[in-house]
């Protein structure tokens, strides 16, 4: 296409939506007048067939090479009129929306003569900035169809067995000698009292599975690329092993905090809830008085979160012991007790029916553990009570494992303030990254059950599939990118990119991957340099809206 | 497998979870069938003002994803749907659904509004908790998908004297520009073939009326929490103006009791989950719209379990002053101004008093949605005792039928990461499924 | 002020229709521009809206160049905090105007230019923050950049602005400054600025006097004296600007005049 | 209800030892409307729900057993103008029919007087009955009460456990105010309703009982009633005999007639005040009912 | 009233005794289902005039704890202090069944002589004639008048052969003189 510019306007009358109030046909008329404009045409329905046939003729008949429509929002109707464009051989990004219906026709009834006068406006300007767009392609890039999974736990073998059994390549990578995570220190899962060999099992499957690669006892040392091509590098003993992957899932998993220095905490007679699953797996339980302590270590200053499954843990163990001996004394001290959902809070009543008892100390009094009593207040009668033990259990939360830290440097994810892993969106993508290809489930995010882990799992295989399910990635085509004899590496845009999409290239240039760019400008609004450019709203474009805006009467 | 997928799933309910089922496997390359028994998607999450714990604008993040679906090559809307019957195929289901009549074209109204404009027949609008009338030709809700109206048979004047052979009003068709309007439309009955379904068909809230000690519906200024969110909603009934419904004064303090129709035997023995952080961000929006306006929350147990719920509620008691009252709030009785005064007892003081506030919010349970057990019938899942759909530790997802799967809170009471966690999870579940035997 | 506006009101028809400008962001107030419309909100029709993906795109030198060019008032509108699209894009926006917000207190403009945040569900928000902001500008009357003769100084003051924030030390500290200061996530806790603010302050005064400096050695060479009579400022604080200028090799004496030393830009 | 079953009166204590007005006013309406009725014989006191079960929980049970051994079952029911006794009767009935164990136990002392219960036994309050009749009533009104502003006190055990009792809702009842309105009588809502009346509490804490019955009397009065109907004899004696005792107490003016269900009922069907006795009443409703031309001015 | 009993023992650090606990659980199972949420003391009309001195809540709270001292000798709260209006019942959101377990407590205060005068005396009567209220001559006279035939009520003795089956007597107190001593002791 020769690069003198022909534009093309066309009107919508919206029925008499807009030409109610707007005198379409002045308008019109007066669009004819702007500068690089060959032709002017009013419709009744521009979206409708009739309208877009009118288009298509209009750009055959004229040759345009640019197209503006001045008809309704550009949210809804865009797509469909880029479409038309394409369809005649105009790049899509030569098309420009001018809106008089939402943001003219429709707020100005009153005053059809002002309406009429801002139309035009709006439509100057819009052809004003149609006169300098740019022809723009999306971005393809090939895809890897694979996926790297960092954490053998129950949410990353849930995702990797949903990915290799729809015949992905799986890679799982775990720096324990074995599949399993914290699964694997229960003896049984609330709320049925499921084994959890049974959920184990998967792993079976997984081993078995020539689509999934496994490396225990590994750990990763370096990760490079981007979605569809992330460069991994990991560390298995001495041997350094290289591979490529589209995707990456984030299943690290959490720990258990281990309560040094609270409540007389020895590991014997004062233990953690999972110490006393080991010791009943272990066959070495035998006590008659135990006392049993929620929220140590949470919902607290220092870590003001609800682990939220430490009551159903602390029923879980109370409730077998009181099955398997009856006569045994339970008493579990609490400030909430967290049963959310269906059969927890049944769960719970059963525990109370069962007779263990459930009381409530204060936070600021907390219970004070003796050799062999336990005196706490008790809040629902603010009186002081003793109970005697013989074991006392204290319920801690789950807490951030500190490699994660490394590990988000090298993905650029960020972590929350616990050092949990942070999505991209807390409602609406829990098991995203902002960054595109790279993905997050299970406790590493958040305190979480076995169900919800392994329907996290699940979820991250899905956003990964939508990728990897596809031969290549497409990216829009309204992005930055970085003019390199003004860019002083100053690096002020790489903090500003949500998006990870600014990086040092091989040759240490600051460039912008234009796969992972979202084209939002934050960037190029701060560069000192003025060296970051948006495609499809550059400076030009919207000063020259600016300017025609100021060329009014 | 490849963008070019001809397996076909359907996917049953419109709400966030149904929608993000739907946008992963088209996604994938499914074609997916998108059954909404409403004129549009959105759900319930399309009903709320802001959600938590960020505060953002509900339909803010929404709408996105309403038209990436109605855009999307691969998904298929089916509006003012309902599933009627199912069959099983050798591979898959055939399953028969019923579309009610609309009356309006969907490829011709341009959602333009003289209809509306001119429409005589004004009718309580359920959207809004019936809290404000539309007209009887409607926009089911401003930002809807799709974007065309709508016309109510039961409360139309022209379709209800149809019946009777009498002609009368017809205004939208006289004024439609598109001629859109067409009312012979028929209900019409066609069968579908899928290979998979999800069930998204999500939940209800519960109706308190039963709970005499609270006064709902005979108390004015006693109202539900889902009434409370359309009330402080920017484009509600109310334009987002805290407005008591005795007398359209702005209270000056609002209560919020917890566990309305849950973790009760009477009702509902399950904890409803999401009452105790959602009641909190009504609190903190309730001071955002009037600095002086002072909340109480009674609540039993504070729950607050999910991903920075507890700062949440920290922020709620240290920044925006929200007083939480431990103690169920046992009777509500109202002064000669419609004041309700709530009797409860203060299990941090012991107190045991009565508080007068200007209105009171039920936080009221989740509760299976009216559909779904007959749905559950017809398509032959197992519900639990509760009426949600019936799921194993070890896969959440699955019903007991192959091929059926489950997501959002059709399984039980839950907030929406949990359901767009376990949507997604269906998704990649029913993939699986679909790709068995494949490789 | 209400009063004033509704006097304005009264005499509708000859009363003065100041042209604005509006940047909105694509996905939150955008949409609640067209929602006000489909909901048929009414506003006065001046204000002519540019649409950008985000309010973070709104460059500060777009802003200025519209003030110079003329515009009555300028609207910047963003998701609200913890909406963005982009995660905190609004974010930027917003401490981009408060630097400009301190610039334009300089020359009483700072009133004409407004940043506020609407959500797609805020149509009716929307239409009244238009219909104020409007009003508000009508009673300002009219920007004296758009008079035919605008004070020399004046415009001489706005370019000054206009460079200082094109001044790549400006847009760095801009920059950098808001991560250090920020401890907000996507859970929206409040920003802290307070001590970044005056730092920033002092930084933008400095800049805008330099630069006043620039502009006036550009229409002609001069010594401290005289610029600092133009200036109307006292010539220690002139004369320190010069030097610091000089360091960067900005500005260099061309000759000497009697005792005092005539400076010009290179 | 079943119909053929016969109805067994069970006057228990209070009624017919201090309150045979309250039996007197009964059997006229069951008369007047043909429902038989039979008296009980030989039997105890039912007991006492807030009386003996606190002594001793297998006292309650035994006795109450007992007396419901003096009736076959499903031959006859029993008909109780008491809600305590309806009450006990009801909840011995049921706990023994849920729990094989305890009437084991209850037969095993049963038998030391050649009794044994076996089967469970309806037990029916009187308003009950009636309002099941409330047609029949209807029909049978020569003398509507117009004018007469009654507070309906339900008292607490003709509602409660309603899951044993089943019968009317605990927190919205309606069945007393419609009998009330279909005498052409107008029940008026007011505060304290369904609180209780406090006479249990003269057992423990005379002043604490004064002050219940006090909120009760202050809200029928801020109200505008200007009588009191009860359907459980210890309210009726709460209520008529203790209203002075809460005038000296507080310093206050009530004086409220207080008319038991069936003498409300007896009056809407024409007899007057000699056939039911009301001058044994503590307040006297004569000159009330005389003013509101509901009794005849001799 | 209640007030001074109240005073007594605050500050006193207590201890479970679970004979007490599995006593109250083997009459009524349905105290282990309580988790305090206090919907009973908001609705109970003596906790609402003793603004709580009466706490059916705390009574259940150390019924499950089986703080016998608490609710036998001390009697705070007073247990006799429940009018068995069964509001609380009726509310209770997990069915606790509150009225028939402050018997049981009432039952173990009364084995521990402790039993309040007026139940003391209803009890006695009901042990001598079989009725709580004997028949006067007044009575039968006004019975007469009202034209009411005389009404037979149970044989005294065969109530007395069974209550003393069941040892009733040996629970109720006779001279009611020692009464005030026997509140001293303990």
């Amino acid at each position: 296409m020769d690069d003198d510019i022909r534009i093309g306007i066309f009107v919508c009358h919206c029925g008499t939506n807009i030409g109610g109030i707007v005198d379409v046909p002045a308008v019109t008329e007066y669009a004819k007048s702007l500068p690089h404009v060959v032709f002017t045409q009013r419709n009744l329905y521009t979206c409708s067939e009739t309208g877009l046939n009118a288009i298509k003729n209009g750009i055959k008949d004229n040759n345009l090479n640019r197209v503006v429509v001045a008809a309704c929002t550009p949210r809804t109707h865009e797509p469909l009129f880029r479409g038309i464009c394409s369809e005649m051989g105009v790049n899509p990004y030569f098309f420009e929306f001018v809106n008089i219906r939402e943001q003219c026709a429709w707020v100005h009834q009153k005053d059809k003569k002002k309406a009429t006068e801002k139309a035009k406006d709006l439509i100057r300007m819009g052809a004003a900035r149609a006169a300098l767009l740019e022809a723009l392609d999306k971005y393809q890039i090939d895809v890897k169809p694979s996926t790297l999974i960092i954490g053998g736990g129950i949410s990353g073998m849930s995702a990797a067995q949903v990915l290799a059994n729809q015949g992905y390549e799986t890679i799982i990578i775990e720096n324990d000698t074995e599949l399993g995570g914290q699964l694997r220190f229960h003896y049984s899962l609330y709320p049925g009292e499921l084994d959890p060999q049974k959920v184990l099992s998967i792993k079976d499957g997984l081993l078995k599975n020539p689509k999934v690669k496994i490396y225990t006892s590994s750990k990763i040392k370096n990760i490079d690329g981007y979605v569809g091509n992330f460069d991994i590098t990991i560390q298995k003993g001495e041997e350094e092993i290289k591979f490529t992957v589209g995707t990456i899932i984030v299943a690290t998993g959490a720990d258990v905090l281990k309560p040094v220095g609270l409540y007389n905490y020895d590991g014997k007679k004062v233990i953690t809830q999972k110490e006393l699953e080991q010791l009943i797996k272990s066959g070495g339980f035998n006590h008659k008085k135990i006392v049993m302590i929620q929220c140590v270590g949470s919902r607290n200053k220092e870590r003001p979160y609800c682990s939220s499954i430490c009551c159903m843990t602390a029923m879980k163990n109370a409730r077998y012991i009181k099955k398997k001996y009856p006569d045994s004394e339970i008493v579990i001290l609490n400030r909430d007790i967290y049963t959310s959902g269906t059969y927890q809070e049944t769960y719970y009543r059963e525990a109370r029916e069962m007779g263990i008892i459930f009381t409530r100390y204060n936070k600021l009094k907390p219970p004070q553990v003796g050799k062999d009593t336990v005196t706490y207040y008790n809040e629902s009668l603010k009186e002081n009570i003793e109970l005697n033990y013989d074991l006392v259990v204290l319920s801690t939360p789950l807490v951030s494992y500190s490699e994660s830290e490394e590990l988000s440097k090298m993905l650029k994810v960020p972590l929350d303030e616990f050092g949990f892993f942070l999505e991209a969106h807390v409602k609406l993508r829990p098991v995203d990254f902002a960054t595109d290809g790279i993905f997050v489930c299970g406790t590493c995010k958040w305190p979480a059950n076995v169900p919800e882990s392994i329907s996290q799992g699940y979820a991250a295989a899905s956003r990964v599939t939508r990728i990897i399910s596809k031969s290549s990635f497409s990216v829009e085509g309204s992005t930055a990118w970085i003019d390199q004899d003004k860019c002083i590496a100053c690096e002020v845009c790489l903090k500003k990119c949500s998006y990870g999409a600014i990086a040092r290239d091989e040759e240490d240039r600051v460039v912008v991957r234009t796969v992972l760019c979202k084209g939002c400008g934050a960037c190029s609004t701060t560069c000192p340099e003025h060296a970051i450019h948006i495609r499809h709203f550059t400076d030009d474009q919207i000063e020259s809206e600016i300017t025609a805006l100021m060329e009014g009467d | 497998m490849s963008s070019e997928n001809t397996k076909n799933v359907m996917i049953i309910g419109g709400g966030i979870a149904g929608i993000q089922s739907s946008l992963d496997l088209g996604d994938m390359g499914f074609h997916v069938d998108l059954i909404e028994q409403e004129p549009c998607i959105g759900g319930r999450m399309a009903q709320l003002d802001k959600t938590l714990p960020t505060n953002d604008c509900s339909i803010c993040i929404l709408a996105p994803k309403l038209s990436d679906c109605f855009r999307h090559p691969n998904i298929k809307i089916h509006s003012m749907t309902k599933v009627e019957g199912i069959a099983k195929k050798d591979r898959g289901f055939s399953v028969s659904l019923k579309r009610q009549a609309r009356f309006v074209k969907e490829d011709l109204c341009i959602n333009c509004g003289m209809c509306v404009a001119k429409c005589p027949t004004k009718v309580l609008d359920s959207f809004d908790m019936k809290m404000r009338k539309r007209k009887a030709i409607y926009l089911y809700y401003l930002q809807g998908v799709p974007a065309v109206m709508a016309i109510d048979k039961v409360n139309c004047l022209h379709l209800k004297n149809l019946e009777k052979n009498k002609n009368v009003c017809g205004l939208c068709q006289q004024v439609c520009p598109k001629d859109a309007i067409d009312f012979t439309e028929k209900d019409t009955i066609y069968d579908l073939e899928t290979d998979a379904i999800i069930m998204a068909n999500g939940s209800n809230q519960y109706d308190p009326t039963p709970l005499y000690a609270y006064g709902y519906k005979k108390y004015k200024n006693v109202i539900t929490s889902l009434e409370y969110e359309r009330m402080i909603s920017a484009s509600g009934p109310t334009q987002g103006h805290i407005k008591r419904l005795s007398d359209n004064v702005h209270p000056n303090n609002i209560a919020f009791i917890q566990c309305v129709g849950s973790r009760d035997e009477h009702t509902n023995p399950y904890c409803s989950s999401i009452c105790c952080t959602y009641s909190t961000k009504h609190a903190i929006l309730s001071r955002e719209h009037d600095e002086n306006l002072q909340s109480y929350i009674f609540y039993i147990d504070l729950r607050a379990g999910g991903k920075g719920f507890q700062k949440y509620i920290n922020r709620a008691k240290n920044e925006y002053g929200v007083k939480y009252i431990r103690g169920k709030v046992a009777e509500i009785k109202i002064d000669e101004d419609e004041n309700p005064i709530l009797f409860y007892e203060d299990l941090d003081t012991f107190e045991v008093s009565s508080k007068k506030v200007g209105l009171v919010i039920l936080a009221c349970a989740m509760i299976p949605s009216k559909g779904s057990e007959k749905l559950a019938k017809t398509l032959g899942v197992e519900l639990d005792r509760f009426n949600f759909v019936k799921s194993s530790i070890d896969s959440p997802v699955k019903t007991n039928v192959p091929g059926i799967f489950a997501a959002g809170s059709v399984l039980g009471p839950m907030d929406i990461p949990h359901s767009v966690i376990n949507a997604s999870g269906a998704a990649a579940i029913t993939a699986e499924y679909l790709s068995k035997g494949e490789k | 002020m209400n009063e004033v506006i509704t006097e304005e009101k009264s005499e509708s028809d000859t009363q003065f229709e100041p042209k604005i400008l509006g940047f909105l962001c694509n996905w939150c107030s955008y949409a609640g521009a067209d929602l006000a419309g489909v909901s048929r909100n009414q506003y006065p029709s001046n204000i002519r809206v540019v649409r950008l993906m985000c309010s973070g795109r709104v460059d500060p030198v777009f802003v200025m160049d519209a003030l110079i060019k003329g515009v009555d008032g300028v609207l910047i509108l963003g998701c609200h905090f913890g909406d963005c699209h982009y995660g905190d894009g609004n974010y930027e926006a917003n401490i981009n105007y408060e630097m400009l917000n301190l610039l334009l207190k300089n020359v009483n403009i700072d009133n004409r230019v407004e940043i506020n945040w609407v959500s797609a569900a805020e149509g009716t928000y929307f239409a009244k923050i238009v219909t104020d902001f409007t009003d508000k500008i009508r009673s300002l009357g009219p920007s004296p950049m758009a008079k035919i003769n605008t004070p020399k100084d004046l415009l001489l003051k706005m370019k000054a602005i206009k460079q200082v924030v094109y001044d790549p030390r400006v847009r760095k500290l801009v920059g950098r400054e808001r991560k250090i200061t920020e401890s907000g996530n996507v859970y929206n806790e409040k920003i802290d600025k307070g001590d970044f603010i005056l730092l920033l302050k002092d930084a933008l005064n400095a800049e805008y006097i330099r630069n006043q400096i620039l502009l006036h050695l550009n229409e002609e060479p001069g010594s401290v004296k005289v610029v600092s009579e133009k200036m109307k400022m006292d010539t220690t604080t002139i004369f320190e600007h010069f030097l610091v200028l000089q360091q960067r090799g900005i500005i260099d004496v061309l000759e000497i005049k009697g005792f005092s030393p005539i400076y010009t830009v290179i | 209800m079943k119909k053929d079953l016969n109805h067994k009166l069970f006057l228990g204590c209070v009624i017919p030892a201090r309150l045979p007005f309250i039996e007197s006013s009964a059997k006229k309406v069951f008369e007047n409307l043909d429902i038989g009725m039979t008296n009980m014989e030989n039997a105890s006191c039912c007991p006492d729900p807030t009386g003996i079960p606190a002594v001793d929980q297998t006292t309650w049970l035994t006795l109450g057993a007992r007396n419901l051994t003096l009736v076959e079952n499903k031959k006859d029911d029993i008909i109780s103008l008491c809600s305590g006794c309806v009450e006990t009767l009801k909840m011995v009935d049921h706990t023994l029919t849920e729990d094989p164990a305890k009437l084991e136990e209850v037969n095993k002392n049963l038998a030391k007087i050649d009794r044994k219960l076996e089967g469970s036994v309806s037990v029916k309050h009187a308003g009950q009955l009636l309002y099941e009749n409330l047609e029949l009533v209807k029909s049978k009104i020569v003398k509507p009460l117009k004018g007469l502003k009654v507070a309906v006190h339900y008292g607490c055990h003709f509602l409660s456990p309603s899951e044993i009792i089943k019968w009317d809702d605990p927190f919205e009842p309606k069945t007393i105010d419609e009998i009330v309105g279909v005498l052409g009588a107008e029940s008026l809502e007011y505060d304290s309703k369904l609180q209780c009346c406090g006479n249990p509490m003269l057992k423990t804490d005379k002043d604490l009982a004064y002050s219940l019955l006090y909120k009760k009397l202050s809200d029928m009065e801020k109200a505008g009633v200007n009588c009191i109907t009860v359907v459980c004899p210890s309210c009726f004696l709460q209520f008529d005999y203790q209203q002075k005792a809460v005038n000296k107490k507080y310093g206050t003016n009530f004086k409220f007639p207080v008319l038991y269900l069936t003498e409300l009922i007896a009056l809407a069907l024409g007899y007057n005040d000699q056939d039911l006795g009301l001058k044994l009443h503590g307040i006297k409703p004569k000159k009330m009912l005389q003013e509101l031309n509901i009794l005849s001015k001799e | 009233m209640i007030s001074n009993i109240q005073s007594k023992g605050m500050g006193m650090t207590l201890t479970i005794d679970y004979d007490f606990r599995k006593q109250i659980q083997g009459f009524n199972l349905s105290v282990n289902y309580c988790f305090q949420c206090a919907t009973c003391t908001g609705i109970c009309p003596v906790a609402k005039m003793t603004n709580g001195e009466f706490n059916p809540r705390k009574l259940i709270e150390a019924s499950i704890l089986g703080l016998k001292d608490k609710l036998i000798e001390l009697q705070q709260p007073n247990v006799w202090y429940c009018l068995t209006c069964q509001k609380c019942v009726e509310l209770c959101p997990q069915h606790v069944e509150l009225t028939e377990i402050f018997d049981v407590i009432k039952n173990s205060c009364v084995k521990s002589g402790k039993i309040p005068d007026a139940f003391n005396s209803q009890a006695i009567t009901v042990l001598e004639t079989g009725v709580a209220l004997p028949f006067s001559d007044a009575i039968m006279k006004r019975r007469q008048k009202l034209g009411l035939d005389d009404y037979k009520t149970a044989d005294p003795k065969e109530i007395q052969t069974l209550l003393k089956g069941i040892g009733f007597d040996k629970l109720l107190r006779f001279e009611t003189t020692e009464t005030n001593e026997k509140k001293g002791e303990k």
